[in-house]
């Protein structure tokens, strides 16, 4: 184990990174949107755990990672429960599609 | 929030299910269409017709005699009540006077009968709920009547005991012992039911208030027997139109009281069954209590040729009225036969009934509505 | 597991890569141990279910292969090995295939950290309990992955009240589980269990009214979650046809299946752990246990039969009681398990504040609890024995000379099939 | 208040009345189980524990048959089909087929209430599986040969309940080959 | 060697959970993607976080993704929505951001102290929440409070405005 250095954590989360931005961008699905925002939180959190534990503190990171779940599960909530609203109001989850604000 | 599901009425959320043929609560080959919003019932309509056997078709080349076993199979768990019926439409057709033992033996073989079928439909109905052992109980003491039953007549199922003009086997002393041997244990086996499930709570709840059949509705689509009874319709054959000898016979007849919901509800058609256990049990009593010695049959010839006619007869089965109709054209064959199962206009309901409930209700709506599918095919 | 590890590294003075390797061996070994057990353990219980269950249906079950049956479990398994193992059609092969693994690597991975003995814990987590909550979500997952695969509607329609059911019932689960951390302040399986002693009054079960309540939450919040009746709504047979596993067969269905019992097993073992004090043996503390290997073997076989008793008041519970519906599933949940476990657990946290650890108070309170739960035992006692009187009366009605407990006999059959055919003719032949 | 009282009221009556089911269940654990291990771990064979008047598998009696096919008259489905022919010389009747078949058969009974000589009556045997259908149609004649003649007032020798059908049914599992030697040790068999 | 393996798995489904077209798909090879992350963390010693990660990620955020998938009907449709130009926006972008992004990581002289030995992590994160973070703790409940109730709003609010408008228009 102790061959694996910082970087290649760092390099997994800069991978889930960029897998997350894509998804994000060309993904039409709201559900696959919020799927590419979970891997980009993901990918935070591993950072911070990874920059915690290769320093002296090795709580911080834990803390803050926990902090970031629970408002990604509360965002994840919110996020779906809208899908499932415009999903009633307009027959369709893709994004393009939702135009207005007004419910 | 089911309410809420319910206004949005929207098409396109419908899922299309198919209970059956093969489903293991349709309680033989019956079908459901169910047009239902996730777990809520939009609709349920009932398919018959795969048991389809032509039994009334049947009777039209067959002797009168010839045509009683063939009422066995009718419904396979009242084949005494269907025997009866049918012998008792010939009876009242070509004026045969039934002895009197042979009556009382009717009534003793028409009642256990009874508690068979009712063993099987209270266990079908808390096993469609989920507890199996309820049933597997009370199949075990069925089996206890079946042995009886054929230690009397010679089949567990198909009877064809009851004959025109009287029954085919005299029981004995010895027989009449057993079966009030076995009334003793199973009156302790009643109150056994009631502390098992009958008042279980989650039955209570999965039960009461569910799917209320209304009096007028009840009476409307033509429900007879413990479902009639259960939305409060206080309507028996054996004490309202009396054939045989329950006239003679001292017995109550339950009726649904909203127990522990709304009368009418699957609870009470469920409890007026479990109460009816106990006046069969009474009923025998009585029977084995007062039989007369005598003969079994009347004068009958072998060849029954009942004059000109039409004749409607029907008794009490466990299933409610169970109604035969003859009409005779003067020869040794009826011209035509009809039956009226109770299981039938129960099945009719349940379309009515089914808006609103879920899933799970619709089990025991059918459960406790009691529809046998051959009953309801013929 | 790591001082093993370490153990053998040093002794062979192994270094690198090849440590390493000897490290991976040993989990991949220590893993197939513990799959082995938990497949054992749950092939017996299939077993136990059908026996306990005949006896309660006045029926006998299983007793042919083996002797009283014991065998009957292996042999199914082969019978549904040897089964063809079919994919609907229409079915979406990849995720109809990976589903069993997902719920069976979710129940038997938490075998891994179920303490069966003092030493007996194949890797005694910091984060035990917590583990074994966390790691069984992939049944949930897998339960959801089934039904939806199957591409059939009862399947989808099981594999959605699962999943919903699973993830509703987690929460009463785990803030019961948090009411006993908040005693034991610990959340590693062992010392928990050491925090507790040998005698029932050492158990937490009985620390105060309110563990005492918690443990039945526990319970029917882990029945729940184990889709056991009362609460087997995702298979409901009546229902479902079979729920998410209708179109699993073979090998596939195997695992469904044995995962249930794996299930059922588990939540009686983390009772167990939590509620009646593990391993420990009355009177024995665990230094004394630490050095005496019959101690060790005494307190594992404290551990299997108590967890027995949990397994074999669960399949009890599911051949009695009928099943909820979904809508009083849920409220059941939401309304009284939520809310009283978490009066539960502020009640514990307002004891431990009042009564400190050490304290003859909160002896007392320990005394008047397992009086408490004693004498309910009476009582259920006495209500079986009136059962068992007023209609254990045997039916002795004689016209079939029915249901003697015959030996095998072929000669007292005239015509039989299969092998006895065989045997009875071999018999007349040397006649 | 009513409210909470109406809470605490449901918990306490599903735990009464669930503990109450679960002591009935508990109970039966002392009970003997009533279930009969069939068809190896029987006390007696099962026929003979079958009540007197069951009603099994038909069989018939060449020895008693008269040839008058009351049964066949009586029978609803016409599952029995009786073949007589007269010797033109010796004017006797001859039996030359009594087919029974019993895949049709539904065992009310009718036709051994018709017959009047006792030749045709229920065994009590109920095993009747066969590899083929048209195995199930016996024919008890064996060799064709003149009708029974019994005389008013004299009982007719029954032979032993099932004896004659039991041949029957074990020849259906006799391999086809040696059917002529099998027939024989399930002669034995009775 | 366990890093890589989990790496690869990582990685491996959370790239076919942007790249497949099934929709159902992604959301199932997501749980992949979290129990790795899991494994990971518990390679870097926050083990507290790695079974959080399992219970909220896996036995929660995933399961009501997938109900949302399934709660959305015409999934086929949906699920071909790659077709679009903002592909050739995104995937430049993505591989973009991924250079930079290891470029920094690559470059930086991360000022690293000796790897420690596997620690317990509870005590600490416990002491923490209820000491230094209570406030942030309260509010994080608050939050959460807050979410639930707005959640349950949003999806029913809809239905009751559906259920109005549908009995204005017949």
């Amino acid at each position: 184990m102790s061959q694996v250095s910082l970087e290649h954590f760092l390099i997994v989360s800069a991978l889930l990174f960029s897998l997350g931005i894509i998804a994000v961008v060309t993904r039409r699905n709201a559900v696959a949107i919020l799927i590419g925002i979970e891997l980009i939180i993901n990918s935070a959190c591993l950072n911070f755990i990874a920059f915690s534990r290769f320093n002296s503190t090795v709580v911080e990171g834990s803390l803050f990672v926990l902090f970031v779940i629970v408002m990604a599960a509360a965002e994840a909530v919110v996020a779906l429960a809208l899908i499932l609203a415009i999903q009633k109001r307009i027959r369709s989850v893709e994004i393009d599609k939702t135009s207005s604000l007004k419910g | 929030m089911t309410t809420v599901i319910r206004e949005l009425g929207d098409e396109q959320r419908e899922l299309v299910l198919n209970m059956g043929p093969h489903h293991p609560s349709t309680h033989g080959v019956l079908r459901f269409v169910l047009h239902t919003d996730g777990e809520v019932m939009r609709k349920a309509v009932p398919e018959i017709g795969y048991l389809h056997r032509g039994l009334e078709k049947i009777a039209e080349s067959t002797t009168y005699p010839g045509y009683v076993p063939y009422t066995d199979r009718v419904n396979y768990l009242e084949a005494m009540f269907a025997n009866e019926a049918f012998s008792k439409a010939i009876e009242s057709l070509s004026d045969i006077e039934v002895p009197e033992r042979a009556q009382y033996l009717r009534a003793i073989a028409g009642e256990l009968n009874r508690i068979a079928s009712h063993n099987i439909t209270i266990g079908c109905i808390t096993m469609d709920l989920g507890a199996i052992t309820p049933f597997v109980h009370l199949l075990r003491e069925r089996e206890t009547i079946n042995d009886l039953i054929e230690a009397l007549c010679g089949q567990r199922v198909t009877h064809h005991y009851v004959r025109i003009g009287g029954v085919a086997y005299d029981a004995d002393d010895n027989w009449l012992k057993q079966v009030e041997k076995f009334l003793n244990h199973f009156e302790a086996i009643i109150e056994e039911l009631d502390n098992l499930i009958v008042y279980n709570e989650i039955l209570v709840k999965r039960m009461a208030d569910v799917a209320v059949i209304t009096a007028d509705d009840a009476v409307g689509f033509g429900l007879v027997g413990p479902n009639l009874r259960a939305s409060g319709v206080d309507w028996d054959l054996r004490r309202d139109m009396p054939y045989g000898i329950y006239p003679k016979l001292d017995f109550d007849v339950p009726i649904g009281a909203g127990e522990k919901g709304t009368v009418g509800d699957c609870f009470d058609r469920f409890v007026v069954r479990v109460r009816e256990l106990k006046q069969s049990c009474r009923i025998i009593r009585q029977c084995i209590n007062n039989i007369p010695d005598g003969d079994i049959i009347g004068n009958v010839s072998r060849k029954i040729k009942p004059p000109k006619g039409e004749v409607y007869s029907c008794v009490e089965g466990a299933r409610g009225e169970l109604g035969v109709y003859v009409v005779s054209d003067g020869t040794e064959k009826p011209y035509r036969v009809k039956w009226r199962s109770g299981s039938f206009s129960a099945m009719s309901i349940i379309e009515h009934i089914s808006e609103g409930l879920m899933i799970a209700d619709l089990v025991a709506v059918i459960a406790t509505l009691d529809v046998i599918a051959p009953e309801t095919d013929r | 597991m790591n001082a093993l590890a370490d153990f053998i590294i040093n002794s062979l003075g192994l270094s690198g890569l090849s440590a390493e390797l000897v490290m991976l061996l040993l989990v991949v070994a220590v893993a197939a141990a513990v799959f082995g057990i938990g497949m054992t353990i749950s092939g017996l219980l299939t077993l136990a279910e059908r026996r306990v269950a005949g006896r309660i249906q006045s029926r006998i079950g299983p007793n042919r292969v083996g002797p009283f049956g014991l065998l009957q479990w292996l042999v199914d398994g082969l019978k549904l090995i040897m089964k063809e193992d079919v994919v609907p059609h229409d079915a979406d092969p990849h995720m109809f295939r990976m589903a069993p693994y997902l719920v069976v690597v979710g129940v038997f991975a938490a075998f891994a950290s179920l303490p069966f003995g003092q030493l007996l814990i194949a890797s005694d987590l910091n984060v035990g309990i917590l583990y074994l909550l966390a790691i069984t979500s992939l049944v949930t997952v897998g339960v959801l992955m089934s039904g939806w695969a199957s591409n059939n509607k009862w399947s989808m329609i099981g594999g959605i009240r699962a999943a919903a059911q699973i993830v509703s019932y987690e929460i009463p689960t785990a803030l019961s589980v948090a009411s006993i951390i908040l005693i034991s302040g610990t959340l590693s399986m062992q010392g928990i269990i050491n925090e507790q002693g040998g005698w029932p009054w050492q158990w937490y079960i009985f620390y105060n009214p309110f563990t005492f309540a918690v443990f039945f939450l526990y319970f029917t919040a882990a029945l729940a979650e184990g889709n056991r009746i009362p609460f087997d709504l995702p298979e409901a047979e009546s229902e479902l046809v079979s729920g998410y596993n209708t179109e699993y067969s073979g090998m596939r269905f195997a695992g469904f299946f044995l995962a249930e019992f794996a299930n059922i097993y588990l939540m009686s073992a983390i009772a167990t752990t939590l509620f009646f004090g593990g391993w420990q043996i009355p009177g024995v503390t665990p230094e004394q246990q630490a050095g005496s290997l019959v101690l060790q073997i005494t307190g594992m076989v404290v551990f299997m039969s108590k967890s027995a008793v949990g397994c074999f008041v669960v399949i009890w519970i599911r051949w009695t009681l009928p099943r909820l519906r979904i809508d009083q599933l849920m409220s059941l949940c939401y309304k009284y398990l939520i809310p009283l476990s978490f009066v539960c657990l502020g009640g514990n946290a307002i004891y431990l504040l009042i009564f400190p650890k050490p304290s003859s108070a909160n002896t007392l309170v320990h005394m008047i609890t397992t009086l408490f739960g004693g004498v309910l035992i009476v009582i259920f006692v006495t209500r079986v024995m009136y059962h068992h009187r007023i209609s254990g009366v045997s039916l002795d009605l004689n016209f079939l000379a029915r249901g003697e407990k015959g030996k095998y006999n072929p000669e007292t059959q005239v015509r039989a099939y299969g092998s006895f055919r065989k045997k009875y003719e071999k018999k007349q032949g040397a006649k | 208040m009513g409210q909470l009282a109406e809470y605490f009221n449901a918990i306490g009556r599903t735990i009464l009345t669930c503990s109450d089911g679960l002591a009935v269940t508990f109970s039966h654990l002392f009970r003997k189980p009533i279930t009969i291990q069939y068809p190896d771990r029987t006390a007696k064979p099962l026929t003979e524990m079958l009540p007197e008047r069951s009603r099994g598998i038909l069989e018939m009696d060449q020895e008693l048959c008269t040839g008058c096919s009351l049964c066949s008259k009586q029978c609803p489905i016409n599952c029995i089909t009786i073949d007589v022919q007269k010797n033109a010389e010796t004017k006797e009747r001859i039996l030359n087929k009594f087919v029974i078949d019993i895949g049709k058969c539904m065992f009310c009974g009718l036709c051994v209430e018709a017959c009047k000589f006792s030749a045709i009556r229920h065994s009590k045997e109920f095993e009747g599986t066969v590899s083929d259908v048209n195995r199930l149609k016996i024919n008890f004649v064996e060799q064709p040969a003149p009708v029974a003649k019994p005389k008013k007032g004299e009982d007719p020798v029954l032979k032993p309940v099932g004896s004659i059908i039991r041949k029957y049914l074990a020849d259906q599992w006799a391999p086809a080959a040696n059917k002529s030697s099998d027939t024989n040790s399930g002669g034995k068999s009775e | 060697m366990v890093f890589y393996f989990t790496a690869l798995i990582t990685v491996g489904t959370a790239s076919y959970a942007v790249f497949s077209k099934n929709i159902t798909r992604c959301a199932f090879s997501l749980l992949y993607s979290f129990f790795g992350m899991a494994v990971l963390y518990g390679l870097l010693s926050a083990d507290f976080v790695a079974v959080v990660q399992l219970m909220i990620y896996v036995g929660g955020i995933l399961v009501l993704l997938l109900f949302a998938v399934m709660l959305t009907g015409n999934i086929e449709l949906a699920a071909n929505s790659n077709k679009t130009a903002s592909r050739w926006l995104g995937y430049p972008l993505g591989m973009v951001i991924f250079v930079l992004l290891v470029s920094v990581f690559l470059r930086v002289p991360w000022g690293k102290s000796a790897v420690q030995a596997y620690l317990p992590t509870i005590r600490a994160i416990g002491e923490s929440f209820l000491g230094r973070l209570l406030l942030p703790f309260e509010f994080l409940s608050i939050v959460l409070l807050a979410v639930v109730i707005g959640a349950v709003v949003i999806v029913r609010n809809r239905n009751v405005c559906n259920a109005s408008e549908e009995e204005e228009s017949t």
